[in-house]
């Protein structure tokens, strides 16, 4: 679905991506985890082109979007995306967050978007609080809302930067619920994480990156339990 | 009986009196001459010593007085013409005009009154200074530049001159003994003799004048010559009972009253009589500030769009304006645009000045919508992206309406800005409050007393507005 | 042979020609008449059409020159005192002066040259206006309150006035036909055909003078009639071979280059001439800007602290200070303190004019210190009390060394802002930047060129300083 | 060692804490959990005044502190505090941070401050660091000085807010054994923290704050496996 070629990103003089090769195939379940700095983020937003990369492809369902000659908005719909510190409008309602795309860029009706936005609430438990505006929500519930928002758009893939790190403890399970409710039902899913223990629940693959490479990668059992690579084993002696 | 009827000549007096009306043309804009009392209305409303002398004659006449007001040289033309019977306006006689009109005897010699330029002196210096040649060596306060220079030089010049720019500047100087006289029109001594105490003004310490002036005389339509006669005797008459000087001295005094008591009562008295000048100043400077800023808001709206664009040679344009419009003095640019304007023919300064705050406005206002547009969360912009939302449908949903929290509290505070600015404009005569200011201090002569009402004002202005955008300040952040 | 000696009346020709030296007192402040060339230096430094005079009268006597050069008034002392031997520096009759010194024949008539009065119109309505009489009814502008301002009134009564505040702006008026003609001196009408072309000024056009007016003389010690015989001679001289003229006009023509060419060149050459007018401008408005922003900083240091006080009152009074100052526009702020000095008999004009302007800049730097203690971090403040350091000690060793870190750049932005807003300081004629366009817009004639220049030169320095701002702050925040 | 009476807290018309008694005993290791926004902050910074209580007392080696008599500065010089954003003097360098409060308050010459602070950062590694700036430190390296910062005014008692919860998760570890060391040299600790684990580790009594009230303390084992307040249970059900 994603394939990423000699995908380098500096920024200025600092070489932050420096080569990576990758592919990321449809229905899987994909975690990134690395020390902090080591690009994680900076990969993740190379995939929607929200950073623009140095040099390399990033082929998306045959298109690559990294060529200047392509309208990246209509791709960037069918890739999905979730922030630390969500991003939801603040300016608009709850369900308005939901639908103001679908209606402005899919042309959607009106109705038809709010039934969407609709369903989607209620099956994350915001329904009742879709007139509300995000001031009156936490941390938790607003990122419900941007997962939601972003589903909205019905994209082949979504892309997580550290979803929960910027969450009060007690909020972290209810949106790890919801991200391990989108992966049971087949959605493709990159995600940046700090929770190594939902990491191996729900991925399929674990890279680990360091350094502007993957340095290594595998299914969650040969990273976290059988490590090979010194920095990886270094890494995780830490934050386990 | 029909009394438009185009009559012989020579028979107008009778015409006059037949139809007992007397229809007198002036020109109402002369104090103390000739002038409207703004509180009155209909032919009430003129007043002045023309105006009782208009007055005296119907009264002698035996007829009804009527006043057409119009402006100086349609009073002439009227004259000339017949549409009017008599013209009192304050008329000098120049031999064109003796040849289009009769003219009267001369019933006011402005030059003994007000056309003689004098030297100023404190009370107690009377005895001192008895003639001008007492002032020998002394130091004079003169307005640069003005006929009492020119005479200073020539009839005192050995005398130390003090260049001021404002005669009311002249009195504190002379009152602290940093000058020991000033040199000023004769009337306008009186007037300050008038107003403020411990001060002098003799005929003794008048300059010699050798002008060919003429005294001030009434037109009548050519041909007229009973008519003349009549008037001439009516001026002999007012004349021999010194009527004019009295009626002169009313007028002078009409509604203006003695300032007097310490500093705080003066500059309650000075409010109490001017507050309509500065009323209206202040309603000119509100308004001038809010056009500028609105103008400001739609041309700097366009350059912020331009800076934030991708196109590098428009955006280095918008850029440079912004640069150099904040890099070089308003005052400045006032004159630039007056002066540009000028050379296209233009002579109406307020186009000249709104067009040039409007243009300084707009390069800050520009940096505030930029400011606000980048104040937006990069995550807004972001996510907004990442939902594959066109840029148009990104800055219109998403980034405007946020931006414009910042934006509009940054608005008003420009206006204030604008509110403090638009003093400037006061150089080019536009009737904002720091005109007002200039025009109530000339006419009481007390400048510290008007700049503080002046200033209570400004701030009054300024502080409530402020307070406002505080309010809706805190209103829109209540959102977040 | 001391010639110093006090020797007997009557005498002074042949001491001059005794020791072979003519010794003449002038104050070389009166250009044409005598001024002094700044490129030069000694004896030679003096120049101008009465210099010249003085030379031709030495080398008539056959002695040697030299000119004294010293105040208008000591000039005269010292003839009455025969410290010298003539006064030459524009001298005009006075009964006074009759009485302290022998009065030459009158060598130069400055009513023929400069005295006069006229009207300068375009030169292709030259055969039109060929007397005041064919100006009647025409619109003519004129400098409210001057000279021509009253020779209209009086001699062209029914012309119509168009009050202007600069004769530059009438010579725009004039070429774009919103005016028909201009009222001005003679002599700087003369000026305004030789710097442009299309104008013109004629004697048939002058106003008629009735003044008794004295031409320029030569002052001799009283009693010298030898000397004063033995010059009038050389006047006579003089005036039969039209010498004088011929000076005046070299004097006039003096480092008075014509200013040609389209507006680009105008621009060059008026910048090439009077850069060294702009450069002690700009120098002036930096140094009353840096003035102004030191005592500002001292003033608006002890401010911010009150205001981050606790006792409630001199926090409010503080905080009332800084709103009223910030409240009312800098150009009433200037007024005021200037009136109110002049009240205490200051008549030193930049003492006033530093005054406001440090006293309105402590409000704004008030401001600027606040938020940059406030800008500090509370996790700061809280560090430093939760170890238990003092108040004092907390703000002298960590919270001000961070806060210079943003007051710093805000500091500098505040100098830049001053460099602006002291233009308003021209309007008391201290000498900055905007005195100095004001000077070569009245020298030159030229106002667009001039103001354009002038503009230029506010960017360049306020861009690079800005510049320079900018590079402090970045070195600043590197440190973060 | 400190002992608080009846103390109330009130932010204008939100009571934060509503009457807490309890008293922290010398050498103690106190740690305070609850979830966010409960007073857990409020109530620590209430300790050393930093926040003035509306009612009641602070009695600290008793004296009532809380009494505007007191001059509170020689009382704080001997409770230190750490703060979750380190809030280390980014002008001075590593060693003027520690050196700074003793030789201005104490007087202490400026040898002796400077050989008691290269003592304490070699304890906690960074004596390599001593005439580095902050701004060169890691964020786990910061906390470690921001602790030595406190330690070198030789306090009675060290308040921790949060000291964790803005490092990167591979920071973590070095920052809790140096608490964990200080707790062991007989340190009085009060500790507020959402490492649950460490607070079972170290603290010899748990406090469980919740809507500005103490709900249940205890040994850590009584907190963490047999909670008895069914809000104690939520919570832990939620964040374990
Ligand atoms: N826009 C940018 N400009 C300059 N440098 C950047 C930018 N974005 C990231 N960096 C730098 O690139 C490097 C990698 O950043 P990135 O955010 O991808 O790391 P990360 O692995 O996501 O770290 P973390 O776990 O802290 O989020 C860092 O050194 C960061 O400072
Ligand atoms: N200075 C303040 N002004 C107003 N309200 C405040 C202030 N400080 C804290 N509060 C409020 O008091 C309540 C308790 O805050 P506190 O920081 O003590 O909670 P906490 O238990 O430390 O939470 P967290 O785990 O998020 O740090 C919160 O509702 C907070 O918004
Ligand atoms: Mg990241
Ligand atoms: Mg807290």
């Amino acid at each position: 679905m994603i394939k990423v070629e000699n995908l380098t990103k500096s920024f200025g003089d600092l070489e932050v991506l420096k080569g990576i090769n990758e592919e990321i195939h449809e229905g899987e379940v994909v975690s990134i985890i690395g020390p902090s700095g080591s690009g994680k983020s900076t990969f993740l937003r190379c995939l929607n082109l929200l950073e623009v990369p140095t040099d390399g492809k990033v082929i998306f369902e045959g298109v690559n979007i990294a060529d200047k000659s392509v309208n990246i908005d209509t791709h960037r719909q069918k890739i999905g995306m979730v922030f630390q510190h969500f991003n939801v409008f603040p300016h608009l309602t709850v369900l308005e967050n939901i639908t103001i795309t679908p209606t402005l860029e899919l042309k959607m009706p009106k109705e038809e978007a709010e039934k969407l936005g609709c369903e989607l609430l209620a099956k994350v438990g915001l329904l009742d609080k879709k007139d509300e505006y995000p001031r009156k929500l936490s941390g938790g519930q607003k990122q419900r809302l941007a997962i939601v928002r972003a589903l909205a758009m019905h994209p082949d893939v979504i892309l997580f930067d550290e979803p929960t790190s910027a969450l009060d403890p007690e909020m972290v399970k209810d949106v790890l619920d919801v991200i391990k409710g989108l992966a049971d039902q087949g959605m493709t899913i990159v995600i940046v994480t700090h929770e190594m223990a939902f990491a191996k629940q729900i991925s399929d693959r674990v890279l680990f990156m360091d350094g502007g490479y993957i340095q290594e990668q595998g299914t969650p059992d040969q990273i976290f339990n059988h490590p090979q690579n010194q920095r990886t084993i270094e890494f995780l002696s830490k934050v386990l | 009986e029909d009394d438009n009827t185009q009559k012989g000549e020579g028979d107008l007096l009778q015409q006059i009196l037949d139809r007992g009306e007397l229809i007198v043309g002036t020109s109402p804009d002369f104090p103390p001459m000739e002038f409207i009392d703004t509180t009155k209305t209909g032919q009430d409303q003129y007043v002045g010593c023309d105006i009782e002398l208009a007055k005296y004659i119907a009264d002698s006449l035996g007829v009804k007085l009527t006043i057409k007001a119009m402006d100086f040289d349609a009073v002439l033309a009227s004259v000339t013409t017949k549409q009017i019977d008599l013209a009192i306006t304050g008329i000098t006689k120049t031999p064109a005009r003796e040849d289009s009109m009769e003219m009267s005897d001369s019933y006011f010699d402005e030059e003994g009154e007000s056309g003689w330029q004098g030297i100023l002196i404190k009370e107690d210096k009377k005895d001192v200074y008895t003639s001008l040649d007492t002032l020998k060596g002394k130091k004079i306060a003169v307005q640069a530049g003005s006929l009492q220079d020119l005479y200073v030089s020539e009839q005192l010049p050995d005398a130390k001159k003090q260049y001021i720019t404002q005669l009311n500047d002249a009195i504190e100087l002379l009152n602290n003994g940093t000058v020991d006289a000033v040199a000023t029109a004769y009337g306008t001594g009186q007037d300050f003799v008038k107003q403020k105490s411990g001060l002098y003004i003799g005929e003794e310490l008048l300059f010699t004048l050798n002008k060919d002036y003429t005294g001030n005389r009434i037109g009548i339509p050519k041909g007229e010559t009973a008519l003349l006669y009549r008037v001439n005797d009516i001026i002999k008459d007012v004349k021999d009972k010194h009527l004019y000087e009295e009626w002169y001295q009313t007028a002078l005094n009409y509604d203006k009253q003695k300032i007097e008591g310490n500093y705080l009562q003066r500059v309650a008295q000075i409010f109490s009589i001017y507050w309509p000048k500065f009323l209206t100043g202040l309603a000119a400077t509100l308004g001038l500030a809010l056009i500028t800023v609105i103008g400001g808001t739609l041309l700097g709206t366009i350059l912020a769009l331009v800076k934030l664009s991708k196109n590098k040679f428009v955006k280095f344009l918008s850029s440079a304006y912004v640069e150099i419009i904040r890099g070089t003095p308003l005052l400045l640019q006032l004159w630039l645009f007056v002066t540009i304007f000028a050379m296209f023919g233009n002579d109406q300064m307020i186009v000249s000045v709104i067009t040039a705050l409007v243009i300084n406005s707009s390069a800050y206002v520009a940096e505030i919508i930029r400011g606000g547009i980048m104040s937006v969360d990069k995550g807004q912009w972001e996510a907004a992206k990442s939902l594959g939302m066109s840029n148009q449908h990104m800055m219109v949903k998403i980034i405007f309406p946020q931006a414009f929290k910042t934006i509009l509290p940054s608005l008003g505070n420009e206006f204030i800005m604008m509110v403090k600015e638009t003093s400037l404009a006061s150089t080019f005569y536009i009737g904002e409050l720091m005109t007002a200011n200039n025009v109530v201090k000339t006419a009481t002569y007390f400048s510290l007393e008007t700049l503080t009402i002046t200033a209570i004002i400004y701030f009054v202005a300024t502080f409530t507005l402020s307070k406002l955008v505080n309010y809706m300040e805190r209103r829109l952040s209540v959102s977040d």
